[in-house]
């Protein structure tokens, strides 16, 4: 078991650096869905691996553990598509370097819809 | 898909929930199995309608495998994207192109489909913005083509053939 | 004892991260960022109470570490309709 | 099962969580219901302050953890008095409000449960002997309350009802900072137990706390200045809820400003504060009434008035004094109730409740303008009405302390009483009529009834005091005997 | 947890803050004229006070008061439960008070067209 | 200037708070020995277990030492639920549509709502069930369980909202309440008196007496006027009101 | 059963009585009121007792009720002129409107009154004097619309003397611990007055209101003139008599046996306050009053006018009288009150009459109406002998009286005043009679004939009263010193018809009576005669002016401006006008009340500034509030 409780620390540590490394994303990128594209994936691994290592730690605590893990693996992103669409939907248009913005006629159709 | 049957998806949900509360209380005391069984089917019975379409078929050993398949290729796709998303943020000149992209998917089954996007929003420089029909609509940090098929390739293709698999 | 380090080390960079997270939530500049900020916060807050659970060995934290995870959420969800302009 | 005071409680919130299933099978059960309760809970009155006479005060432990450790309540002849007074009002409002017109059927099971749970959190307020309780209590006053008020859409009803939310919370936040300092000072919530350690706490933070918890109660008991709510809160609800407020809810608030004063601390010039705050209190309330031109808000300055005049009362401290404090709380609710009562027939058809509109109208509704006019008769203290007693009892209370300068300001509210009041009485009488029959509201059956009532207990107590005047005795009584009430509460912990 | 010599300091500033956030409350509420800010500053005392519950509820290196498997038995401090499960009492309370404070201000948004406080005042004197 | 004169004002009494707190220090032992039980917190740490079975002290104490409170907890709430019904009621017209969200959500919200839901609504059961033996109880599972259903309100337009189950849930478990103090009563003891169910083993589920059935009915009452609560706060838009 | 609780419940219970049947018939109100008062009257003095005390307990307090010979000599006044004058309303009254409502007030009012004088204890005498208040307030604004400023006027001052009143009973039984008046008049007897000053104060300003005794005068003219006239007989002649009654008591039985009082020093206000200081005061308040009456009263265009000031005027003698104190001096102010009742009475019935038949009292718009009111001629011109105080009617020897116990108590200026009101009183008097009921016919009066019988029958029989005391005054001589006997005056003096003064100059009245009499009935049959010859009459507007015709409304009688070269003398007398004073001092309170209700802002966010500031006064006064 000792093997296990190594991974625990092994994961958990690396779980709280993928988290910092999410702040550090939506702090350092320029628009709300770039921010969205770094703290999602981050903090959702870091998440996951911090909280499954504690399970591997403490092996009695593994199922609720996983229970967690699949939450975050589901909801975070989840969060993080509905808080881009509302951005959109909010007008904050995304920095586009190439003008490739597919979903922008998507939105001015409901937008005159409404209207 | 409407084929399954009620009780098929009724009892799928039951079971679900059942497993769920175990991973709550993780205690096999018959107090609480019993409790749990009573109350997984009391939530069960207003919730299935909404939890499942598809019912029991999910459990077919296949399926399995190819569950557990996706699964691999899922967790490696995020520590991938995760130091991909490392070397973005750290790097001190922010290395991106952004744009949003189109592309149309195979999977019909509302999960897949969500399972998908949530792939795809964890996976490298991708952000699924929306979904609309069968159009995904996807944020990409470093958009290497506005053609949607290009972009089917790029993004999806792997994640959506096991999908297609698991799903159907 | 040397599990010590461990939770000095583990306690420390979360905390950067949650404040690195606050700094963004502060700065905005749009109220998206700022939800865009909370969400990531409380993420890093769930994490962190599985640890603490760990830490003072009471497997609670756990359960409080689930409802928070699903409040957080449902909260994000709300403010990010209410955004949109849908409630 | 054994009579008891958690009656009181229990019964209604059965009621009032049994109401909208009721309401399922028959509409007519949500108007019942709270009749049933309320005159069950009027039976355990009776049966309760007869076992008080009798045998002392009743202090009831519940769910079987002893004071301090559990929640208790404590019927004694003073607080069973004022029990037993508000469910009184409760069923004689009830009866005035059962087929009250306004009110269809879906809003009428939101009035009823409300107005039920008003009654009961009132009652609560008095019953209960734990500090943290009574602010349950009161947040239950509270939110009745202010849906209550803002009952009617089309008066500015919402107005006062937020600003009447606006101060009830400003209240609690004052009284929960009272509670954490509390708390944190002697480890304890239950009053007797407040009461027997309050000395141990150090002066300053003693006097803090009291500030905070007179600041907070006050807002409930209409103490000036911290009474903006009130008149509003009085002329925009129903009718039946202004008598409801100025009759019970009020009383509750007052109560515990009482007990503050007399059980719970044991303050150095706090007698003293409640005189003065009650006078200006009153000088201030009278003095606007004077001036108002819709009379519900003149009805309600007029009962914070009364309020002032009670604090007064309780302020001067001695026996006397508090038999005539409870005089007047038990006139107060008898008198404006009825004067709140009658008034919404008056003012019916008048969105502006204004008193010119009465115009001649004692010609036109004469059996509610005369009950108005004996109502406005006993509040100005005229004999042989009821108002005449209690406010004599004061005078002779203050004569006895040599309180001069308080009978002078007394009695000279009481002559503006009489302008403003028979200005109203005349306007009924001896104007001109200028509304149509037709455009009266005549009152129904169940309102004569309820408003009857009341109109004879004013005559009755008038001309023979002494049907109460034992009650308020030992009321006064059980208030001063802070010792016995600590030992009623604790007498398992102190033996 | 033993703050020794910093007690003042750290009794001052944890206390401090939570009657900061009260005041901060109550100066929206005596201040800002549109309700739904007036009643977010209620809500922000409310937290204030909340706060302050569970800080004269904590001891010096008390855990939660749940004598689950894992502490039966052993000897741990446990914080003061009843502030506890007052704010429990005091939460649901303020929630229930906000929820009908944000129905009143609907109610008078569409009566008065405005949510300006300063501008609702049909009853007065 | 009306400004400087709150803030001044407000200082005035943040000043003599801060000074009333310069007697009860931060962390202090005031609980004191157990033996000489100077708060009566301490008391409960002391005998909750060995009284009552349960293992959550805190649940103890909300739902047997002042359950009273809690009894007049719920009742707050149901009158919150009571009050918004009647301050926002509006006579609907014929075949009127309730609307609580005005716009659509997301494919994929509402995908992911649908999976959630029971997943929430179980865990806040859960919570509520285990409210002796976890940091839970009533409130909290009762706050999730209406969370999950406030999901499935902003994420679907249409969803339909059982509002005489609403009502049934809420005024059974309300009597239940009730009933069960009542019952003390009949039974000669005192209301909500925790004697006539075992008190069972420490940190089983089945432990605690009436504790954990009272708890379950405040979990069903919470949620379902917390549900209540949400609905109508969200079908009201002022937005779009005329005047 | 006991006497006073037979008559009151006689009187109460015939008010409910005549409350209810008002909606069988109007007609059988007045009856039941008549009846209630006429039984309640035989059935009181058959089984009056003077020594029949009882007692009994009420909200912790200790009742007593009974008589005494002072009390006795009101409850004559109250009960006769009770009875005469509810018979008198039954014709005035028909077809008005709130019978029912109208005679409950009335009976009320006569219950109250008697209630008063059983009452031997403050508490129920101040109940009673309250309800008597009340119920007279409501008859004041029984005629409607203009007289409710009138009765709001009626019931401040009322409420400012009851409270007084209150107020000086309250520390009364903080002192003595009893509410007895007898107890209260050993206990200051004992303790003296020292400190017991403001309580005297108060009860004087309590009375006197009543008693419409300057300053507190203001609310009695109008009150008097706009109410129902059946029912101001009784108000005038009545009720202000329980002020009298009252202030008897204070004068009389609580400071007369401090005549002598030393000087003692309260400070501040009450500084060098005696009680002979307050009784002089007393002295000049109400000789003040009968010539602010007087001045009033011939200023007066309205007959009801002018009765109400001439009432003042009457009372404020009758004070004076009380406040001397010497033994003549108050015999003839008792003397006074019984008559003043009478004729006053008997004064407002008839002008009663002629507005009933008429449609007014202004002297202004009817005269000649003696031919066609005969019987009210009759009264009037009886009544007003005797207000005048000219013999052979009763007013004479009240005078009398009055100038000889002012004369011999070296109270000169006093009597000046006095005297120039009672010469005044002969003036307005003259003007009564002559403006409406001498001079030419109107034609406006054609139609107007005599008043019912039952109305007159009252009438008369007060006019035959005023004479038959004008010759017997030793009929109420009697009680008089009965009543003054109780008091503490020992072997008064007094003859059948014969009134004498201390120089020993003997009035013999049978004499004087019968040779004026005689004159007067053969002036009588020659005014009878020559009426008949039927001269010609030109009514006063039928004047022709030398080119110019006037117009009708321009109103050109002689009685216009009658005492205007008068008026002018004393012009600046009127300019005091207390109303002013009191208008001035109630327009600055209507200011200050305005501005201090602005406080309620209604803005709600005020109201919770005003919490906070509050708390924070709190907490900074602390020490000082709670030391
Ligand atoms: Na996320
Ligand atoms: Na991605």
């Amino acid at each position: 078991m000792e093997i296990l409780k190594y991974i625990g620390i092994g994961l958990v540590l690396l779980g709280s650096i993928f988290l910092l490394l999410g702040a550090v994303g939506i702090y350092r990128m320029p628009d709300v869905y770039n921010r969205l594209q770094a703290g999602t994936k981050a903090t959702t691994l870091g998440a996951m691996s911090l909280i499954l290592g504690v399970g591997f730690m403490e092996p009695e605590w593994l199922v609720k553990t996983l229970i967690l893990v699949i939450f975050i693996g589901i909801a975070n992103p989840l969060s993080s598509h509905v808080l881009a669409r509302s951005a959109y939907k909010n007008n904050q248009m995304p920095i586009i370097k190439n003008g490739i913005d597919a979903y922008k006629k998507i939105n001015d159709s409901e937008k005159s819809e409404e209207n | 898909m409407q084929t399954v049957s009620l009780l098929n998806r009724f009892i799928y949900t039951w079971v679900i929930l059942f497993i769920l509360w175990y991973a709550f209380t993780t205690s096999l005391e018959p107090a609480e199995l019993i409790t749990g069984g009573f109350v997984s089917l009391v939530v069960a019975s207003f919730s299935y309608k909404v939890f499942t379409g598809s019912g029991l078929k999910i459990f077919m050993p296949h399926k399995l495998f190819f569950v557990a398949q996706y699964i691999f290729i899922f967790i490696l796709a995020l520590i991938k994207s995760n130091f991909d998303v490392a070397r973005r943020v750290l790097s001190p000149s922010l290395p991106i192109n952004p744009g949003i992209v189109e592309f149309n998917t195979k999977l019909t089954n509302d999960f897949a489909k969500m399972v998908l996007a949530n792939s795809i929003t964890l996976t490298p420089g991708t952000l699924t913005i929306d979904i609309v029909e069968n159009t995904f609509y996807i944020h990409w940090i470093d958009v290497k083509s506005d053609n949607p098929e290009i972009a089917h390739t790029e993004i999806a293709n792997n994640f959506e053939k096991l999908l297609l698999k698991i799903f159907n | 004892m040397e599990l010590n380090y461990l939770y000095i080390t583990v306690l420390v960079i979360l905390s950067i991260a949650f404040i690195i997270g606050m700094l963004r939530f502060i700065k905005g500049p749009t109220a998206s960022d700022r939800v865009v900020a909370l969400d990531t916060i409380s993420i890093i807050a769930t994490a962190s109470l599985v640890f603490m659970g760990y830490i003072f060995n009471r497997y609670i934290y756990l359960d409080v570490a689930l409802i928070y995870g699903v409040l957080g959420f449902i909260g994000v969800i709300i403010i990010a309709r209410y955004l949109e302009g849908a409630l | 099962m054994v009579i008891s005071p958690v009656h009181y409680i229990a019964v209604p919130l059965l009621a009032a969580f049994v109401i909208p299933l009721f309401a399922k099978l028959n509409r007519e059960f949500v108007r019942i219901i709270p009749g049933i309760v309320l005159l069950y809970l009027s039976y355990v009155s009776i049966v309760l302050m007869n076992q008080v006479s009798s045998t002392g005060t009743i202090s009831e432990v519940l769910a079987g953890w002893a004071p301090p450790f559990g929640i208790n309540l404590v019927f004694s002849a003073f607080s069973g008095f004022l029990a037993s007074l508000m469910t009184f009002m409760g069923l004689v409002i009830w009866i005035y409000s059962y087929r009250f017109k306004k009110i269809d059927d879906e809003p009428a099971l939101k009035f009823y449960v409300l107005f039920l749970m008003l009654i009961t959190g009132a009652i609560g307020i008095v019953l209960t002997g734990d500090i943290f309780n009574l602010f349950v209590f009161l947040e239950i006053v509270g939110i009745s309350a202010y849906s209550l008020t803002s009952f009617y859409r089309n008066r500015d009803g919402a107005e006062a009802g937020f600003k009447y939310l606006l101060l009830g919370a400003f209240a609690s936040t004052l009284i929960l900072l009272g509670i954490i300092l509390l708390y944190s000072s002697i480890g304890t919530l239950n009053m007797a137990d407040i009461a027997q350690k309050s000395h141990l706490i150090p002066t300053s933070l003693k006097v803090s706390i009291f500030i905070l918890f007179v600041v907070g109660f006050g807002i409930e008991a209409e103490m000036f200045p911290l009474n903006g709510w009130a008149p509003d809160a009085y002329s925009q609800a129903p009718g039946p809820v202004g008598a409801a407020f100025s009759g019970i809810a009020v009383k509750a608030g007052m109560y515990v400003i009482i007990r503050l004063i007399y059980t719970l601390f044991d303050i150095e010039g706090s007698f003293q504060f409640l005189i003065v705050m009650g006078l200006i209190t009153t000088i201030i309330a009278e003095v606007s009434a004077m001036k108002q031109t819709n009379l519900k808000r003149m009805l309600a300055y007029s009962s914070i008035g009364q309020m002032g005049i009670v604090m007064v009362a309780f302020g001067i401290g001695t026996r006397e004094a508090i038999i005539a404090g409870l005089f007047l709380m038990l006139n107060h609710a008898i008198i404006k109730g009825l004067l709140f009562l009658s008034s919404s027939y008056l003012v019916y058809n008048d969105d502006n409740k204004l008193i010119s509109s009465l115009s001649g109208l004692g010609k036109r509704l004469p059996l509610v303008s005369f009950l108005f006019a004996l109502g406005a008769f006993a509040i100005v203290g005229l004999p042989p009405f009821s108002g005449f007693w209690s406010r004599l009892y004061l005078l002779l209370a203050a004569a006895d302390k040599e309180l001069i300068y308080l009978i002078a300001i007394i009695l000279i509210i009481a002559v503006i009483e009489i302008v403003y009041y028979f200005r109203v009485i005349n306007k009924l009488y001896f104007k001109d009529i200028k509304v149509k029959s037709d455009d009266v509201q005549k009152p129904s059956i169940n309102a004569v009834i309820s408003m009857s009532i009341l109109g004879i207990l004013i005559i009755a107590i008038g001309i023979y005091p002494d049907l109460v005047t034992s009650y308020l005795g030992n009321a006064a009584d059980a208030l001063l005997d802070k010792a016995g009430y600590i030992e009623n509460v604790l007498v398992d912990i102190n033996n | 947890m033993d703050f020794g010599q910093y007690q003042n300091i750290v009794t001052i500033s944890v206390y401090g803050s939570a009657i900061a956030l009260i005041l901060i409350g109550l100066y929206a509420v005596l201040i800002k004229k549109n309700l739904i800010k007036i009643v977010i500053g209620l809500s922000l005392a409310d937290a204030g006070i909340h706060l302050l519950f569970v800080a004269i509820g904590y001891l010096k290196g008390g855990t939660a008061p749940i004598f689950s498997p894992s502490v039966v038995g052993e000897n741990v401090t446990m914080v003061d439960p009843v502030p506890q499960a007052l704010v429990l009492t005091a939460i649901v309370i303020g929630f229930a008070v906000t929820a009908v404070a944000l129905s009143l201000v609907i109610r008078l948004y569409k009566h008065h067209n405005t949510a300006r406080i300063d501008q609702i005042k049909s009853l007065k004197w | 200037m009306k400004n400087i004169i709150v803030i001044a004002l407000l200082l005035v009494v943040g000043f003599y708070l801060v000074d009333s707190f310069n007697y009860i220090k931060f962390g202090d032992n005031r609980l004191g020995a157990p033996s000489d039980e100077k708060t009566v917190g301490a008391y409960y740490l002391n005998n909750t277990v060995e009284k009552t079975g349960v293992a959550n002290v805190i649940t103890a104490i909300i739902v047997n030492y002042r359950g009273f409170d809690t009894l007049g907890e719920v009742t707050v709430l149901f009158l919150a639920t009571t009050g918004l019904g009647s301050i926002l009621y509006r006579r609907r017209k014929e075949g009127e549509h309730e609307e609580r969200v005005t716009k659509e959500s997301s494919y994929l919200l509402q995908t992911g709502s649908k999976i959630l839901f029971p997943f929430v609504i179980l865990l806040g059961i859960y919570v509520f069930i285990h409210g002796h033996l976890t940091p839970g109880g009533g409130f909290q599972g009762g706050a999730i369980v209406a969370t999950g259903f406030l999901l499935m309100l902003i994420a679907y337009k249409n969803f339909k909202l059982g509002h005489n189950q609403l009502t049934w849930v809420e005024s059974l478990a309300g009597i239940t309440f009730v009933s069960i103090g009542m019952w003390g009563l009949i039974t000669g003891g005192t209301f909500l008196e925790n004697s006539f169910i075992p008190k069972g083993t420490l940190n089983s589920l089945f432990s605690g007496g009436i504790i954990p059935i009272i708890y379950i009915a405040v979990g069903f009452k919470v949620a379902a006027e917390l549900t209540g609560v949400l609905d109508i706060l969200l079908s009201i838009k002022p937005s779009k009101i005329k005047k | 059963m006991n006497t006073y609780f037979v008559v009151l419940l006689i009187l109460f219970g015939g008010a409910i009585i005549s409350f209810a049947i008002n909606k069988v018939s109007y007609l059988l109100s007045g009856i039941v009121a008549f009846i209630a008062t006429a039984s309640a009257t035989v059935f009181f003095y058959l089984n009056v007792d003077t020594d029949n005390f009882v007692q009994f307990s009420l909200a912790g307090f200790d009742f007593q009720w009974g008589l005494n010979s002072l009390s006795l000599l009101f409850t004559y006044i109250v009960l006769g002129l009770g009875t005469l004058a509810t018979l008198y309303s039954i014709q005035y009254m028909r077809f008005k409107n709130n019978l029912g409502y109208f005679y409950f007030n009335f009976l009320l009012g006569i219950g109250s009154m008697m209630g008063i004088l059983f009452s031997q204890d403050f508490i129920s005498f101040f109940i009673f004097w309250e309800i008597m208040t009340w119920s007279s307030y409501l008859i004041v604004v029984y005629n409607g619309n203009k007289t409710h400023k009138i009765g709001i006027k009626y019931m401040i001052f009322s409420g400012i003397g009851a409270y007084a009143m209150l107020m000086s009973i309250v520390m009364i039984y903080a002192d003595v611990k009893s509410f007895l008046i007898a107890d209260y008049i050993d206990y200051i007897s004992q303790v003296g007055l020292s400190g017991h000053y403001l309580q005297i104060i108060l009860l004087i300003v309590g009375f006197g209101v009543k008693s419409a005794l300057m300053p507190l005068h203001v609310w009695a003219p109008k009150a008097y003139a706009n109410s129902p006239m059946g029912y101001t007989s009784l108000f005038s002649g009545a009720l202000s008599k329980m002020g009298v009654y009252g202030l008897s008591i204070v004068l009389l039985s609580l400071l007369t046996n401090f005549n002598t009082g030393e000087n003692v020093s309260l400070g501040g206000l009450f500084e060098g306050i005696n009680a002979e200081f307050i009784r002089i005061i007393v002295q000049w308040l109400g000789a003040i009053t009968a010539v602010m009456g007087t001045l009033y009263a011939l200023k007066q265009n309205d007959a009801k006018k002018l009765l109400a000031y001439s009432s003042i005027a009457q009372l404020g003698y009758i004070i004076t009288g009380l406040a001397i104190g010497t033994e003549l001096a108050v015999m003839g102010a008792l003397f006074l009150a019984v008559l003043h009742a009478i004729f006053k009475g008997a004064l407002f019935m008839a002008m009663g009459a002629v507005e009933r038949q008429a449609g007014t009292t202004d002297m202004t718009k009817i005269s000649g109406l003696v031919r066609k009111m005969p019987f009210t001629f009759i009264v009037t011109l009886m009544s007003i002998i005797a207000l005048a105080g000219i013999p052979p009617l009763g007013g004479f020897v009240g005078k009398w009286l009055l100038y000889e116990g002012m004369i011999t108590s070296g109270h000169y200026f006093l009597v000046v005043l006095i005297f120039f009101s009672s010469t005044a009183a002969f003036l307005y008097c003259y003007r009564i009679l002559f403006g409406i009921f001498l001079g030419q016919e109107e034609k406006e009066t054609i139609n107007v004939r005599e008043a019912p019988i039952s109305m007159l029958i009252p009438m008369l029989l007060l006019a035959i009263l005023t004479m038959v005391f004008g010759t017997y005054p030793g009929l109420l001589f009697e009680p008089i010193a009965n009543a003054m006997s109780y008091i503490g005056y020992n072997d008064v003096v007094w003859e059948m018809s014969t009134i004498s003064n201390v120089w020993g100059d003997k009035v013999s009245l049978d004499y004087v009576s019968l040779t004026i009499f005689t004159v007067f009935i053969v002036a009588m049959i020659f005014l009878t005669i020559k009426n008949y010859k039927g001269t010609r009459y030109v009514t006063t507007k039928d004047i022709s002016t030398s080119g110019e015709m006037p117009t009708e409304n321009e109103n050109l009688t002689f009685q216009l401006n009658f005492f205007q070269p008068f008026e002018r003398a004393v012009a600046p007398l009127y300019k005091r006008s207390m109303d002013k004073i009191y208008n001035t001092i109630g327009e600055s309170l209507d200011a200050l009340f305005n501005f201090v209700r602005t406080i309620y802002t209604g803005n709600g966010q005020t109201y919770a500034l005003y919490v906070i500031v509050f708390l924070v006064i709190m907490l900074i006064f602390k020490d000082s509030i709670f030391n």
